[in-house]
């Protein structure tokens, strides 16, 4: 079993076990060349969670550098917008950066420098995991190289020039769909090429055991403050009634689940990209929509045709814009622990009407589809219950986008 | 004994199996059958058909171009059985299905090892499922009788070769240098592998070893199998097919490249 | 005099004096109808700070919305690339809406509810200010009109739409040059013609009376953190030995010198924008360039002609892209307190490079000539010596800007 | 006496001071001698001659538009100065000078009211300079013998009235609306003013009184000046300039204009 940082409580879900399985899903389908390396990864994750130095490093990297924590805001006017249960935002939009990719990040670097590795390599869909990696490279002095969807550095130039004005050498990838999947692809091809010196960042709580869990361990920390915020604010005990977020990956979802699984009374949602509608074929709807299979590494969830191969993605916003999910979440999905459901792109776009407006937050896009479904949601809750919904990123990327829309 | 221990058994002390690998519907689904059998001819000892799968992680440029196009053309698990069933009309050269496992999931794994074994294929090469995610395939391949082939790399450790070693069925697929599929220069890789090479023979003793991964001639296949069983040609054949096809004669051009692949420019090339 | 916020020592320097002067410089050269507004202001501005509740709004706000108090980062890489004195920089970058303005921005807002205001105007620039108090207004639920420069809505349309988001009115102004200096004459007249219903956030420390030590006062909490953060890492009674901090109107300078004007030690300097360079007409380096005179209000430096017309600046960087600065500023250049310097728009865009190649931070282009003096004053410290940064603000917006040059 | 006290003397009980708020250097700087001795012959009593300042914060787009245009014909405080001495070469009229204190910072206090006093200046409104700035000014203008006229606005406290009543000198300038120069409807302006303008008589005793802001025609200046010493009338004569401007005998029209201001069509009017 993967030993995790909770000394507080003792938790009674222990994902995934030694072979990296979530229940069903999980697992490392890599060629056999990345085998040792991710074995060598896991072994220095295990001893880096054991060590207090390790965790000392990284919380004094996010308090000092990234702005942790970040606050966990009462969002009066929405509250009263709705006049039911009382609404949080947990806010990892004031993270450096812009977004929580840079916890990950944050914890992902410092383990490659234990490793002794040099030379740091991610995938990038929006760009958001891009810049985090950049910035935390920039701050390290490693190389850094940055694989996107040539379509995507296209459509998200101004991540392109952010990432390269950290140092960072940003790759186009014109295989497959040109996206954030063929992106991947290529990261991981990289990867194989120059296993020795190089380390692999992945972006969310997806790819081959133990990249999911080190996702959550290194994300967590959003939903352990706030779980202690909630109650500074609330008092004693008190715990969310809900708990909202969006799922591309499944990284920022996780983070914030993650320290409430074993509290049976919180109601977990996890709100995923519905494009055009999950009835169409143009949405990126994994659970929703999705069926049991392998990609980037793991046996997860998965947008596929019939005869197995993967379909593109489609969501307004490119953080959801992948065909699969975490395997935890799939996990979750298929016993019942976390609700999955579907926002699509039109719905988002109200959702950051309406945290821009009575609250002065545009959050991203990512974000806004968790923020649309408060209005599915808070007519089902009551005066005296709590909703918490994780603000994963501001939308400062997404204004291009969103003023063509709105 | 399974087709492919049979190439093994059979071949002389000092030759060198030639396996070549083609992206099955790659330029087009007509062609496959014709061209597997063309390569027989011309001294291919074993096919590895590759199951085009749209991401193709462990693949370089020209074998993921090939997938797209093959996916574009139709080409699914489905096809692939029929072309097997059609080689197998006048053909007992082994046929090892190459490929990732997701279309396999989505087939479903009973079915397709079942409808796999009836249509005449051998074995299968899934790069994406290391012996940690194998035991369900394992099964399944044990059940109708199919061989199970395992890669080894430059980075398996000794201890791993042995295991792989163990539970591999047909041969062992030795990828020669750390990279993805593609054309790499010979002469650079021949270098890079030899202490790879004596690590595998001191390992690796129930199976035979092919050595893979940026053979684009002759000479590279010569001095880099020296001390293997033989070589797999993989990206520089869909380069030669990509290069000749749709041209007139595409066909006899590619054959006849297969045919240089095996045996140079030696006088001894028999006659096909 | 003006009361201040301080509990934990008594100043000695204590402007500006009743009639709003530091020294000679201040005042209100306002129209008659808006001394009534003016006294209104003042008499609300000297009730709040002296009552508890207002400062515990106004933390509360700061800390569970705007996400204070922000880093002091250590930046190891850029102390390193210098080889002398340490490096921290005061992270402002990390406020929500992302730069120091909205510090001013919620103190002003909290003022304007407890006068009864129910209308907020603001001028802005490239819009940082603009974004700002669109923010404070979508949260508080009150009518935001903005005036821009026609020039400027259409260079910093990113902003525009921001602030359209969040429900803010912004109008274009065609007078004058169409930028920030005509803004604020418009957001004055009308602020003259509304005066009843009508707060007016000013968005630095200029102004009449009583704004500059508004600003002062709502921005002081950068110097107040530092200074704590600073004896927090480095011992107590550790002083910087020098604080650098960019100046355009002067709020995130006046904010972080402020607590420290009165320890001898410590120096204290001011960077400029010098536009294509200070001795040519094409600079906005007031102090360096400018001479006495009066402008929106207050008497202090302006870059004007010999006939006292005021004359058109110009910055790479649109934050600093004014002929004025605040009164408070021509005061600590006048009594040599504060040393003020100026940097180019090719030497601040050498400041953006370095900061986001060695730290990961990227910061604005007005931060940036703060930064890129570094390389000026850094050869000249030693090694036990601490410089401090007010890091003022996050350089997304200016990306296009950036882009373009680099 | 000052030039200006002796207007407000000499008038009759009923009239009603007229006072023209013309832009120094509008339309061009060659005009406007011409322009004032033509509004004295028909009807202005006083002039306020703008100096034109490139931020003028007070002013509404239309006295804005004709700083600029004062400002690009090269209009400065000695120019002004100039077309001063060259009225008084024939006319005593009394001359206001109206502007921001920028411009005359610069130009050098002393140096200002010096010369201003010199070229036959008699008096100044500084909008951007209340009681609370203006010792310095108010000493200058002692010094030199001119006056100083405050303004009042509708939310002036009765007691402030009363310090700017002590502190005026030659009359005081009653801004009749909130808001900023500028052609505002007339009726609108009467209703809201009628209280205030009793406020100001009841606090205002030893000063004249000339109210301003809005005023576009006879109709508007006979009813908002009715309890008042004057009015002043400044954006409805620009207008009309920038309309006429540069037509053929577009001075004569201003001219006919400003006495409709005075006269309205009645039958009494002076023959000019
Ligand atoms: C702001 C934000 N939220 C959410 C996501 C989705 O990723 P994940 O599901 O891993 O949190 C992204 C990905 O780019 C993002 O940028
Ligand atoms: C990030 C940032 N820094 C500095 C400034 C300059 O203003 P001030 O001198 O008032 O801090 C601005 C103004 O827009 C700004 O956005």
């Amino acid at each position: 079993m993967i030993e995790t940082t909770t000394q507080e409580e003792t938790q009674t879900y222990s994902f995934p076990d030694k072979k990296g399985y979530f229940g069903k899903f999980g697992g490392k389908f890599v060629p056999e060349i990345l085998i040792p390396a991710l074995e060598e990864l896991e072994s220095a994750f295990q001893t880096a969670i054991k060590d207090d130095t390790f965790w000392a490093d990284y919380h004094r990297l996010l308090n000092e550098y990234v702005g942790r924590e970040t606050p966990l805001t009462f969002c009066d006017r929405l509250t009263e917008h709705f006049g039911k249960a009382k609404i949080y935002f947990k806010r990892e939009d004031l993270c450096h950066t812009g977004a929580h990719k840079i916890n990950n990040a944050i914890g992902q670097v410092l383990l490659a420098r234990r490793m002794g590795k040099k030379r740091i390599i991610a995938e990038t869909g929006a760009g958001q995991h891009g810049v985090a990696t950049a910035t935390v490279c920039a701050k390290f002095g490693m190389e850094c190289i940055i694989y996107m969807g040539a379509e995507d550095t296209e459509r998200q130039k101004l991540n392109v020039d952010r990432m390269g004005l950290m140092g960072a050498k940003v790759i186009p990838v014109h295989s497959g769909s040109k996206t954030l999947k063929d992106a991947t692809n290529e990261a991981i091809r990289d990867w194989v090429t120059n296993v020795e010196d190089t380390f692999y960042i992945i972006g969310s709580a997806v790819g081959p055991h133990p990249y999911p869990v080190m996702a959550r361990e290194f994300h967590r920390i959003i939903g352990d403050e706030t779980k202690r915020q909630l109650q500074e604010a609330e008092g004693e005990n008190i715990l969310p009634d809900y708990v909202l977020a969006c799922v591309g990956g499944g990284s920022n979802a996780i983070g914030i689940f993650y320290p409430f699984v074993d509290d049976a009374s919180v109601k977990l949602i996890g709100i995923e990209a519905g494009g055009l509608g999950f009835e169409t074929e143009e949405t990126a709807a994994t659970l929703t929509k999705g069926t049991p299979g392998v990609l980037h590494g793991s046996l997860s969830y998965l947008l596929q045709t019939d005869s197995g191969q993967v379909q593109l993605a489609h969501s307004v916003s490119a953080g959801l814009d992948y065909p699969g999910i975490g395997p935890e979440h799939a996990h979750l999905f298929d016993t019942g622990r976390v609700k999955y459901v579907a926002v699509n792109d039109k719905e988002a776009l109200e959702g950051v009407k309406l945290s821009s407006s009575l609250e002065g937050i545009i959050p991203a896009l990512e974000t806004a589809h968790a923020i649309s479904y408060l209005n599915i949601l808070m007519p089902q809750t009551t005066e005296n219950e709590i909703v918490v919904l994780n603000c994963s990123g501001r939308g400062d990327k997404d204004m291009g986008t969103i003023s063509k829309y709105i | 004994m399974s087709r492919i221990s049979n190439v093994f058994k059979n071949k002389a002390e000092d030759e060198k199996v030639m396996t070549l690998f083609l992206t099955a519907g790659y330029p087009e689904q007509e062609a496959t059958v014709d061209l597997i059998l063309g390569f027989e001819k011309n001294g291919a000892d074993i096919i590895e058909l590759g199951m085009p799968f749209s991401d193709p992680l462990a693949d370089g440029p020209t074998i993921q171009y090939s997938s797209n196009v093959a996916i574009e053309n139709g080409t699914t698990l489905s096809s692939i059985f029929e072309m097997v069933k059609e080689v197998r009309k006048s053909s007992q050269i082994p046929l090892v299905l190459m490929g990732y496992i997701n279309p396999i999931l989505k087939y479903g794994m009973e079915a397709f090892f079942s409808d796999a074994a009836e249509a005449g294929v051998d074995g299968f090469i899934l790069p994406d499922v290391p012996v940690e995610e194998a035991d369900q395939v394992d099964a399944m391949c044990k059940k109708y009788d199919l061989d199970l082939i395992y890669l080894v790399a430059p980075n398996t450790t000794e201890e791993r070769m042995k295991l792989i070693d163990e539970k591999s069925r047909g041969f062992i697929y030795c990828v020669s240098v750390t990279g993805v599929t593609g054309a790499r220069d010979g002469d650079e890789v021949a270098k890079s592998v030899e202490k790879f090479i004596d690590r595998v023979n001191s390992n690796i003793h129930k199976n035979p070893v092919l050595v893979g991964f940026g053979i684009k001639n002759y000479e590279d296949a010569t001095r880099i199998s020296e001390k293997m069983d033989g070589f797999v040609v993989g990206s520089a054949l869909i380069t030669n097919i990509r290069e000749n096809y749709p041209n007139a004669g595409w066909k006899e051009n590619v054959v006849s490249f297969v045919k240089t692949l095996k045996y140079g420019n030696k006088a001894d090339v028999p006659a096909s």
